[in-house]
């Protein structure tokens, strides 16, 4: 059966509460998972009270933390500026970038980070993303083209191009994918919101030669029909983007080739 | 320390990549499909690389929306550059723009189109026809997010053509053959599984990117860390140039968020306290569209005499609201979504408040036009180090001179990362076997790796590095003066040796990011060093080197590339080599150093 | 080979929003309308094998369980229909809240429209179950 | 599953991702599901008045509402649709949730038999009263 309870050593016990430094200005209380491989065991939620009076984003604290409290925190982040999308995370319950997730639109009191929900963690915040990427591999997400081309650009209508719009912006961050149910029981065999998105960017391309046989690939029970129309993945993009729209727009071409 | 306690996993490729970013996947695809094999080690996702933050274009004079000629192009990147760059490889980058852009919309390159379905193309600083009779629409786009969709479909493309990454790999030392000197390869800590590896190559390629992040504002990216120059100076590399760092003129105030210059080339415009479009002061012509360093400059001294916005008077405003929802729409989108966000404005009704930002590291290891990375030994200023490349921002081939043109870093990527692999293709046979290395060729890197790891000082990493940030960014700003760089000198040679007493506190060598961070922090530090050391040397004003106390150019003594190498203990030696004036061919002739106005 | 890795929480931790609560609760009727159909056969077998059987089934829909089980089928039906509708036009690429995701200014039109699935399954159960009662209590229907 | 991805797994993720490939029949479940349930939408809400127009009727009374041709043609209309449309739900949700292979087999084995029973007896009991009151 799918497991709808963590297994017993994934759950999460209650870890340590570190105390803000006296003098702190606007004191901010954050929990969050940590779990470290050399350590084993269970994962544990560590509660940080943390000075955020200098802080925007919910990067800069987690940043904080790490460079004065509590060093062997973890975490991906690179551009922070929402584009590489390195600091996916589940953030009060919702998959968001850190760096672009302001502290003032969070609900009052306590914060909870854990990271990005159903995924092996290889330490606190950061999950295992091979699969993931694996899984974006596996669409083939190229462009396919036979057609010679000479030494100028292919031509592209700026109506086709609008097409992409929406498409091709996927930083690859995975919150989508992540926060979709279906995802969580068959992520061996379903793709996923993301992956489907990119695969239907290269199906919507004008200039892509294969469309046809990427919607064969597609035609699966599991790869693409495991979406059920949750709209999760829609709902938490961090870049506004609608996986589930692009998913039924390709169950719609799918459909209407049989008819 | 026992470098047997360390089982090092070993692999052998044809040439090893470091770094996968925009350079980075375009000579690990173009080694692929040679035939090669190719190890691209990277400390983090390829589409993770600071690549993706490019927004505004990539320059080629494809003349899809008006006159252009790539002459016009090498004309504004040789002036641009204050005529520190080698006109052969600038010649040759401008040239090659063309077929290199068209490869990329072959590749998949989701560029903007014009009505008649050809690339779109925008103005950008310093990009003129007619050697600056009037504005170039010379810069490729997707929109604004033209970094974005360059590397993404570079990494699809590296998937197609099956390179083989090592993901989360953070690369800690070239490895270097003690008996010749040679590098061999590098090793690097495989962060999920915490097993060290090494990359044995015929070839290393350092992709590694520029080390933006020695400053405290900076639009860099977290992993900007220059680990590739890091590894190069403590390989006894010279770096070329490290004095010249572009401050991009329109960071987000506070944030240090780019805002591309782009937004100007679609008709944004700077303001001042007054309301005043302050620009028209200093660059009549183009006056929003000069080049980054006279921009930077302007906005500098614009809030140094009192005519700053805000509660300190301490930024400027960049205005785009009049070019409509519709085209910010289009056009810019990303930007609209970043200002929202980071400076909370709505551009379709107010200006954004930026600052001048570290931007870009026009130095870097030196190359030729290869990639290949040269030296200078003895009389010959082009000594070929075998077996190693370096190519984009951590590379200085030179073609970006003393201030790199806007839209050019991506076209850099492109060219010299397709240049490099057609040159590994020409020399290295696929398969070469590899000669027997001494058994302790690794012990220097691994003794460095267990040092770190166990470091135990007073020092911790974050506090170390913000040290370096401010010293800096206060002494190495927009501009220098001997009295800001030679204390900038005694602070950044006190950090480099506070270095000693850093703490790491976790040994552990699974996803230690407190580990990786020390070793980035050492990389920054050889770098921050040579830049502060290289620019107390140059007494004249060039391109984003702009000294108060020498405020013009200096063409007879200072038209040279400084090279600096940075030992151990942090001691730098300064040299100097020539600027190579020659183009490549008769195609174009020597453009002479003049006097720059915009 | 490192500690075997932890599963990061997910059901447990995951804020529902009104699509997750209609996504599970069609699913829910879906299962009970099921169970409902094996009833319904049973009522048309009841039907077709004579006076006794009828009997048996009519007084098993008159009882207690029998009434909730009929409340239940209805309400499962009337909601497994207006999300089935809902789900009909997301299938037709409709309804997706397009551009007011974009900047998070509003809430997107499903979020709306599930609430209204909702409230108007809600509202016809009652309705339904309204019109019954005058009837069983011998009103005109 | 028997093997999750990424968390203990020593083989390739790429050997996981491609694993099944694709069996090319996703989109006729998809196209009879949406078919059965738009047929379903007024089939259902036809059979709410007729279902609450027998009650409190007598046995005979019931046999002559069910027997009237129309009737009896919409009912096994709408058992067909009901099983044809359940037993696909069934089936994505023991896609989903059951993991254990010889299990999720069975049940989608027994799933096609008993919605194939379920259809075919309804549909026989209504013949049958229909042909009752024909003669």
């Amino acid at each position: 059966m799918a497991q709808f309870r963590l297994p017993q050593m994934s759950r999460v016990q209650k870890g340590n509460y570190v105390a803000a430094k006296p003098g702190a200005k606007k004191v901010r209380k954050f929990k969050i998972y940590r779990w470290d491989p050399e350590i084993g065991g269970n994962p544990r939620t560590d509660t940080f009270e943390v000075d955020v009076s200098d802080c925007a984003m919910v990067l800069d604290v987690l940043l904080k933390i790490k460079n004065t409290i509590d060093p062997t925190l973890t975490l991906r982040r690179s551009c922070r500026e929402g584009v590489c999308g390195s600091c996916s995370m589940n953030i009060n319950g919702e998959n968001t970038l850190a760096c672009t997730k302001a502290l003032d639109d969070l609900r009052e009191g306590q914060v909870n980070i854990y990271p990005l929900p159903h995924m092996p963690v290889i330490r606190d915040l950061v999950p295992d993303f091979s699969h993931f990427y694996a899984q974006y591999a596996s669409i083939q997400p190229w462009l396919k083209t036979d057609s010679p081309v000479g030494s100028r650009e292919r031509l592209q209508s700026p109506k086709d191009r609008k097409k992409l719009d929406g498409l091709y912006e996927c930083i690859l961050c995975a919150c989508c994918t992540a926060s979709c149910p279906s995802y969580w029981w068959n992520p061996d065999r379903f793709l996923g919101p993301a992956v489907l998105l990119q695969a239907y960017r290269w199906i919507s391309d004008s200039r892509d030669e294969a469309t046809g046989q990427r919607l064969d690939e597609l035609d699966d029970p599991f790869k693409l029909y495991r979406c059920h129309a949750i709209l999760n993945g829609t709902n938490t993009c961090p870049k506004g983007l609608n996986p589930s729209k692009a998913i039924a727009q390709i169950k719609r071409l799918i459909a209407e080739r049989t008819i | 320390m026992s470098t047997e306690a360390y089982k090092v996993e070993n692999h052998q490729y044809d040439v090893v990549i470091i770094g996968a970013g925009g350079a980075g996947l375009r000579v690990a695809l173009g080694l692929a499909e040679a035939g090669l094999s190719v190890a691209c080690v990277t400390k983090v996702f390829p589409t993770r690389s600071h690549t993706v933050a490019a927004q505004g274009g990539i320059a080629a004079a494809l003349g899809n929306m008006g006159e252009d000629d790539w002459r016009y192009h090498f004309y504004d990147t040789v002036k641009g550059g204050d005529w520190l760059g080698d006109q052969d490889a600038i010649e040759y980058m401008c040239r090659e723009a063309i077929p290199a852009v068209i490869e990329l919309e072959h590749f998949g390159v989701p560029f903007s189109r014009t009505e008649d379905g050809h690339i779109y193309q925008r103005p950008f600083g310093g990009h003129t026809v007619r050697h600056g009779e009037g504005l170039a629409q010379r810069a490729c786009a997707a929109a604004d997010r033209t970094g974005h969709a360059i590397l993404h479909t570079l990494y699809t493309q590296a998937l197609k053509h099956k390179v083989k990454f090592f993901v989360e790999f953070f690369v800690t030392d070239l490895v270097t053959d003690p008996r010749s000197g040679d590098i061999t390869g590098a090793l690097a800590i495989d962060l999920s599984e915490g097993n060290v590896h090494y990359f044995r190559g015929h070839a290393v390629i350092l992709a590694t990117g520029g080390y933006g992040r020695t400053y405290l504002s900076c639009t860099s990216a977290h992993t900007c860390t220059g680990d590739g120059g890091g590894a190069a100076l403590r390989a006894g590399i010279a770096m070329q140039d490290l004095e010249f760092v572009q401050f991009h003129p329109t960071g987000i105030y506070g944030a240090g968020c780019l805002i591309t210059e782009g937004v100007r080339g679609e008709g944004g415009y700077l303001t001042n306290a007054n309301g005043e479009r302050f620009m028209e002061r200093y660059a009549p012509h183009v006056k929003d569209l000069a080049s980054r360093d006279v921009v930077s400059r302007a906005i500098t001294i614009e809030i140094r005499e009192g005519r700053g916005v805000g509660e300190h008077k301490d930024h400027v405003l960049l205005n785009l609201a009049h070019l409509g929802a519709d085209t910010l729409h289009e056009r810019l989108p990303g930007i609209s979504e970043t200002a929202r966000i980071f400076a909370g404005v709505d551009v379709t009704k107010q200006p954004i408040p930026v600052l001048p930002t570290a931007h870009y590291c026009m130095g870097g290891i030196p190359t030729n036009l290869y990639g290949q990375v040269v030296q200078k030994v003895g009389t010959d200023n082009d000594h070929i180090v075998p077996g190693l490349f370096a190519i984009g921002e951590a590379a200085c081939v030179s073609v970006h001179g003393a201030n790199r043109l806007g839209t050019n870093s991506l076209l850099d990527l492109i060219v010299f990362g397709r240049a490099a692999a057609q040159r590994c293709a020409e020399i290295i046979k696929p398969d070469t076997p590899f000669a027997q290395l001494p058994t302790d060729v690794l012990d220097p890197a691994l003794s460095r790796l267990d040092k770190l790891r166990h470091a135990k000082g007073g020092t911790p990493t974050a506090v170390l590095r913000e040290k370096m940030q401010r010293t800096m960014q206060n002494d190495a700003a927009v501009f220098r003066t001997a009295e800001t760089l030679k204390q900038g000198c005694e602070r950044i040679d006190a950090v480099y040796a506070q270095f000693e007493d850093v703490h790491v506190s976790d040994p552990s060598l699974i996803w230690n990011s407190d580990l990786m961070e020390t070793f980035e922090l050492g990389n920054l530090l050889v770098q921050a060093v040579g830049t502060m050391h290289s620019a107390a040397a140059r007494p004249e004003t060039r391109g984003a080197h702009a000294r108060d106390d020498f405020p013009e150019r200096d063409d007879a003594n200072w038209m040279k590339h400084t090279l600096v190498k940075v030992d151990h203990q942090g001691q730098c030696a300064l040299d100097y080599r020539p600027v190579h004036t020659q183009p490549l061919d008769h195609e174009v002739e020597t453009i002479p150093p003049a006097k720059r106005v915009y | 080979m490192h500690n075997p890795r932890p599963i990061s929480p997910h059901l447990g931790i995951y804020r529902w929003r009104i699509n997750m609560v209609q996504s599970s609760l069609h699913r829910l009727t879906g299962l009970l309308l099921s169970a409902g159909a094996v009833v319904f056969t049973w009522g048309l077998i009841a039907a077709a094998s004579g006076p006794h059987g009828w009997q048996l089934f009519a007084e098993f829909s008159g009882s207690a369980i029998g009434l909730v089980v009929w409340f239940a089928w209805i309400w499962a039906l009337l909601f497994h229909l207006c999300n089935g509708i809902q789900h009909l036009l997301h299938s037709l690429a409709w309804d997706y809240g397009q551009q007011a995701m974009r900047d998070r200014t509003k809430n997107p039109s499903y979020w709306t429209t599930g609430w209204v699935v909702v409230g108007v399954s809600t509202v016809l159960t009652v309705l339904v179950w309204v019109l019954l009662v005058i009837r069983l209590t011998g009103g005109a229907a | 599953m028997s093997e999750f991805p990424g968390q203990s797994s020593v083989r390739e993720p790429l050997k996981i991702a491609r694993n099944w490939g694709a069996s090319h029949t996703g989109a006729h479940h998809w196209w009879l599901q949406r078919l059965t349930a738009v047929a379903l939408i007024p089939l259902t809400l036809w059979f709410l008045f007729f279902a609450a127009s027998l009650v409190q009727l007598d046995y005979a009374a019931v046999l002559a509402a069910i027997g009237q041709s129309l009737h009896a043609f919409a009912l096994i209309l709408l058992t067909v649709c009901l099983y044809w449309h359940g037993m696909l739900g069934l089936d994505v949700i023991i896609g989903d949730y059951v993991h254990t292979r010889w299990l999720e087999v069975t049940l989608q084995i027994a799933l096609r038999f008993g919605a194939f029973l379920g259809a075919l007896a309804t549909t026989l009991a209504v013949l049958a009263i229909w042909f009752a009151r024909l003669h």
